[in-house]
């Protein structure tokens, strides 16, 4: 049942550009992303407060208003479409009833504006992956994993069509590998815990995604990688080591298009450029105008393969301009006016002045110059299972940085250079065996911060 | 003596745990913290002054140059191993009361809220400082902060959030801690946390990285 | 003593293009503005609270870490410069020492992040024009004239290198023709009342910048066609009044450099291309990015020109990512990053997309056209005074708007048609002589509210 | 009659002013609102029904009109002429009490801040809707507010802030004039503001643009 990814929907280097993806998904709505046009995702939060039955009315009111003004924008900047996320927060999802109420009253203002007005829109669900509310968190049973699938079918229910998460199995293990800068057992967490959680979690939502007639759209490594880019922004660890922990949680969230998603893949996943070459589904990236919920060094270059362009996230707040949600939304379609103006040949231009901003600065930005990401791909389609694609993409990506440091395309902060040397120590112990690897690290984990049957280890 | 125990506090800054340990590799083969530390005690200094020369000065040593960017996580963490090692040596001693802690400091992150690396760091941080520092881990309910609190009852407090929802377990862990113990100190930090926040919920400080923290720290302790 | 511009600095649409001016401003610091690079501007201002002795220190911090924070993150992204804006708030002009006290506070900052980390950067400092603060307003004596200059003679002592306003001359019956779409009476305000008020208070601020060896760097009609701009944003006036107050007010804001200014223009001045056009002086510009400020039709066509590109101003709140003025910061920086990537071929290609982002779907925009803005530039300069060239102007812009109505390749909301031909029988009772306009229009006028002789009339 | 009613009703709606305004163009040379209210009087036609009828009727279709982006300020300002001039005839029924104005309405923009076209607006919306605008201009003051209230003590207040420095003095008036008044109700406007800020300083409700408040007011008055 399960789909086999062993060639590139996007061999060519060229055709690897934004707003074009190899299979295009057609939305209830008759939007099509990935088939020509880029569409700006727009996501947003609440500003503070609590989340219970009691403010619950308040919050439907600050969502509606929300899609509302993000409808009128919309319209106001003739954006030929646009994508709304629910990112849902965890009360939420451990109040299925809390999640359907507020999914139906964005999906009701999105139906209204279609209808009236013919604004095409598709609409994003996100319900949080609360199994690790308890420590050693159990994967695959209890009230909390129920609650999480029932959440998924009622907010289907409810109106949401896209459905995606940011699953965790086996950041137990990765938020101490990560602060470590130790890569195997990084490599560990993804390939072996993360893998195995995604198979098991994500042949359900597929089946979800069938049952209600909606998409399942795909998972997102961030609780990994991206924790890793917020670390090596902070210059809290090395850079380097979150460009090779990026690529390792490739074929982690490859599982998910492996169980059936068809995108868009959420947008925090910078592991989306090289599922796009591998998978040929569209997806979703944030960059500079994500600046609202995190700096970047991927600004520009995350914009030059999406297919939906989005702010990650951004309170419900006043600017001069108007609340901040609307603020975004509307540097979003103009970013999105800027690609889709192009032709075939500016198309390239503008996808590799993105490129070129921001590609020499910064390894986690150079591996996703279209050659790498490709040479990448190929290295993951070669392999034939998560752990030895993980292992493969690490290498290769290692080598492809170290080329370029020696070529001087590339430089690292001095304090980095000391970590070359242990990064590659830590790639040349990982053995070509997945069982001598589950052996060999084993004994080095912490067994008290995660239930090792959980993954059937 | 006193080259010893400059000794000891690069090891500790090094991260250099024990004779055995590989890293870092320019000290392969030598004596590490643990060693330099049993030398020291065994050849009468006293655990006060291994503490204070030794040990904090290599956790001081490393951690100025985490706050100014010139060392990564992994690093400290590493010098935080060391100086385990080392303190394992001196338990005894604090257990006499011979040698004293700062104080003692419970932190937590708040109640619906899991994000833990940050307080982590925090943690972390003030260890290095020479504090006592009581994690009680995430999603901490106000109930577990003020049991603790009965039991330490000269603490001080940190709080974590990390989402614009979970603020609002901050302010109400807050009023919690306030009404039973207003004279305790309470600082808070977190991505979406301000000083207005601060001030509006009625805390005691906001610190947007756990360095300006210990200086705090010093200034009132 | 006047400069004389009848010529264009830039008659060539090709040569019209972001980052190049033809005559580059070189700063302090080093900074080239106008010299092959685009510079981020960036704006800020208070959250909410009372500006007066005792909040003073308070305010001081709160620049001071704005400014921090903002070095910070140039540097993190590799910005090759920097451009600060410290737009004055009323009580600050009012109270100079204020104002004194806040500029040396930003200018310490940033001196020390240039000798100690080496970011180039560049200071503006605006203070308000407080005279309309008495209604009718007195011009050319009085203490708030006083203040103002004052104002700018200590901002430039504190440190403030390139010194701007946001002059009012003529708002008294600005703001009556605007909301009752009177062409005539903005043609007044604009070309006779604001330019021969520009002339006196720019010669003033021209030689205060001399004899403090900063530059004097323009004035825009912000209190005018913003106004406009913002008003047919909100639907309230329609977008073909607000495209031709907008060109209405290109020779009131060419004073200034008629006075001496040598830019660059301040980030409001929509008259900014044309202004470069005719000048060849560096301009600053502000479009997406500023949607904090203000929503726009011009996100990415204000681009295609501009040499500093700003944020206009957001309050010094949190937001996920940061404080916004941070934020805003990194997505200016990315923006920049764009385009200075680019040669001289890639570079008109990124051009033409961010015009033609926008071009089509607002008169606005649409003079925005290379060919337009020296279409209308060329009229300005063929004209020997300010209200021959308003008029010339208005009308060149006018027939530019009706060809591209009548072809079909702009298009105005149906409510909006019925104003064409109200605009055209104004735009026709214009006289060719400056004296009979005058006195056609002196009658028609609220004398309540300005004072003639003011404006020697 | 009902005919001439709805006639005068239109001069209003398209800003007729009287017979011999060339606006608009295709009601040239016919009555305008200034006649045709003046031979309604004539004929026996009781000035409130006039009022309500005809003119209220006409600005509130071109209020609509307005607040659903179907027409233009100019459009409503030239409607407010021909209702003034409409109004001249009624004013000595206004003086002898025959009909009233639904309310009175102070507006002003707060102290410090300068901007008035949304306040302008503002006005013109409500004195459509049948109120009593007394407008205090810019920069006001608190004890200008006050010194007004004295006079008309039962009227509503509403002020207007575009700076977010000037939203203090916002707060600083409500306080002041909660102080005197703690009846009257005050609102808030201005692209700054906000309902939450509306209810930190106590005041009685914040509308984005005029003709939620018009609701608002017809809900409670
Ligand atoms: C890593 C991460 C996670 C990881 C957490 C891993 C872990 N073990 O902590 C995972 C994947 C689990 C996660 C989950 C979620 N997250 Co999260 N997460 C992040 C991320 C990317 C980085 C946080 C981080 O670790 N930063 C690095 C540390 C070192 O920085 P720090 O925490 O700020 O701490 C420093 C200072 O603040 C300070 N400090 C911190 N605490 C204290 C305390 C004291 C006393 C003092 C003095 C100082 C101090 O010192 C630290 C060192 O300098 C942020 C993005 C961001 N920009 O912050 C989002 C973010 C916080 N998460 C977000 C969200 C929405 C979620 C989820 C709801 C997502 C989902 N769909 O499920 C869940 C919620 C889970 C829960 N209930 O808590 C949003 C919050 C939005 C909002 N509404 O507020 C953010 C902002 C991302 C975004 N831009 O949308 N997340
Ligand atoms: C026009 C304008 C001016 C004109 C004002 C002309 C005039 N006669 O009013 C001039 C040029 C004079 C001006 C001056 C200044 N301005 Co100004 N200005 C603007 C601008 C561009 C538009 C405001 C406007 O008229 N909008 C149109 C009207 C119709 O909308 P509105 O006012 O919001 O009103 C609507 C609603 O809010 C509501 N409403 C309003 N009031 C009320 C009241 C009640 C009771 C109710 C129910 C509803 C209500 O109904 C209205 C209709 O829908 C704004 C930008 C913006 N995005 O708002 C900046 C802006 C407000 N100005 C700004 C600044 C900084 C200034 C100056 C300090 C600039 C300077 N360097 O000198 C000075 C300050 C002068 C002073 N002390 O007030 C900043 C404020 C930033 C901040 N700190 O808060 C802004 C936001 C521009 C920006 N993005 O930077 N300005």
């Amino acid at each position: 049942m399960k789909k086999v990814f062993n060639t590139l929907a996007h061999p060519g280097e060229k055709e690897l550009i934004f707003g074009r993806a190899r299979y295009p998904l057609k939305t209830r709505k008759g939007l099509v992303i990935g088939g020509g046009k880029v569409y700006p995702e727009l996501n947003f939060t609440l500003p503070p407060m609590n989340i219970n039955a009691q403010t619950l009315p308040e919050i439907k009111n600050i969502y509606r208003s929300v899609i509302t003004d993000a409808c009128d924008r919309a319209l106001e900047l003739n954006s030929p479409g646009l994508v709304i996320e629910l990112e849902l927060l965890i009360e939420m999802t451990l109040n299925p009833d809390f999640a359907y109420e507020i999914t139906a009253v964005i999906a009701e203002e999105l139906n209204a504006c279609f209808h009236k007005r013919g604004l095409k829109t598709a609409f994003r669900v996100t319900p949080n992956d609360t199994r690790d509310k308890n420590r050693p968190p159990v994967m695959r049973s209890g009230e909390l994993l129920d609650k999480i699938l029932i959440t998924f079918e009622k907010c289907a229910k409810a109106g949401g069509e896209l459905l995606s998460i940011e699953s965790t199995g086996g950041k137990e293990i990765h938020d101490d590998a990560l602060l470590n800068c130790d890569l195997e057992k990084a490599v560990f967490a993804l390939s072996i815990m993360g893998a195995r959680d995604m198979e098991f979690l994500w042949e359900k939502i597929c089946k979800i995604a069938k049952e209600t007639n909606t998409v399942a759209a795909g998972d997102t490594a961030c609780g990994f990688a991206n924790t890793a880019m917020v670390l090596a922004q902070k210059k809290f660890i090395p850079r380097i080591f979150a460009a090779l922990d990026r690529v390792a949680a490739i074929p982690r969230s490859l599982v998910a298009y492996e169980q059936g998603a068809v995108g868009p893949g959420k947008d925090c996943g910078y592991e989306n450029p090289f599922l796009k070459a591998i998978t040929g589904y569209p997806m979703s990236m944030e960059g500079k105008t994500a600046a609202c919920a995190h700096s970047s060094p991927l600004g520009n270059i995350a914009g030059a393969v999406c297919d939906l362009w989005s702010n990650e996230s951004v309170q419900n707040i006043k600017l001069l301009g108007g609340m901040a949600p609307t603020v975004s939304l509307e540097q979003l379609i103009y970013d999105c006016r800027l690609m889709n103006q192009t032709d075939n040949d500016s198309a390239l231009v503008l996808r590799d002045l993105m490129i070129r901003s921001d590609a020499y600065l910064d390894p986690q930005a150079y591996i996703f110059k279209p050659e790498n990401i490709i040479a990448i791909s190929k290295a993951i389609v070669n392999q034939p299972s998560p752990y030895l694609r993980t292992k493969a993409a690490v290498e290769t990506a290692f080598d492809i940085l170290h080329k370029a440091l020696k070529e001087g395309e590339l430089t690292l902060p001095p304090l980095e250079e000391s970590w070359i040397h242990v990064i590659e120590e830590s790639i040349q112990r990982l053995p070509s065996d997945e069982q001598q690897f589950i052996e060999q690290i084993m004994p080095k984990l912490d067994s008290s911060k995660f239930i090792a049957g959980e993954y059937d280890l | 003596m006193k080259d010893m125990i400059e000794r000891l506090a690069f090891c500790i800054e090094k991260g250099k745990v024990d004779k055995d340990a590989p890293y870092p590799p320019e000290l392969k083969d030598q004596d590490g913290a643990s060693e330099l530390t049993a030398q020291l005690l065994k050849s009468g200094v006293s655990a006060n002054v291994i503490l204070k020369e030794a040990l904090m000065a290599g956790m001081h040593a490393i951690g100025e140059k985490f706050g100014r960017g010139r060392a990564f996580i992994p690093e400290l963490l590493i010098a935080a191993k060391a100086m385990n090692a080392a303190m394992a040596h001196l338990q005894p001693h604090f257990e006499s009361g011979e040698v004293k802690y700062r104080g003692t400091f419970i932190i937590g992150t708040v109640s619906g809220d899991l994000h833990d690396i940050g307080k982590n760091i925090v943690r972390m941080v003030l260890k290095g400082n020479g504090w006592n520092v009581i994690d009680l881990g995430v999603d901490v309910q106000a109930e577990e902060f003020i049991s603790t609190l009965e039991e330490i009852p000269d603490a001080f407090i940190g709080l974590s959030a990390l989402l614009t929802t979970t603020m609002m377990s901050m302010e109400s862990t807050v009023q919690a801690l306030k009404q039973k113990f207003p004279e305790n100190k309470i600082f808070i930090g977190g991505a979406p946390v301000s000083p207005e926040f601060n001030k509006r919920i009625g805390a005691d400080g906001y610190f947007r990285e756990p360095q300006s923290l210990v200086r705090h720290l010093a200034t009132i302790v």
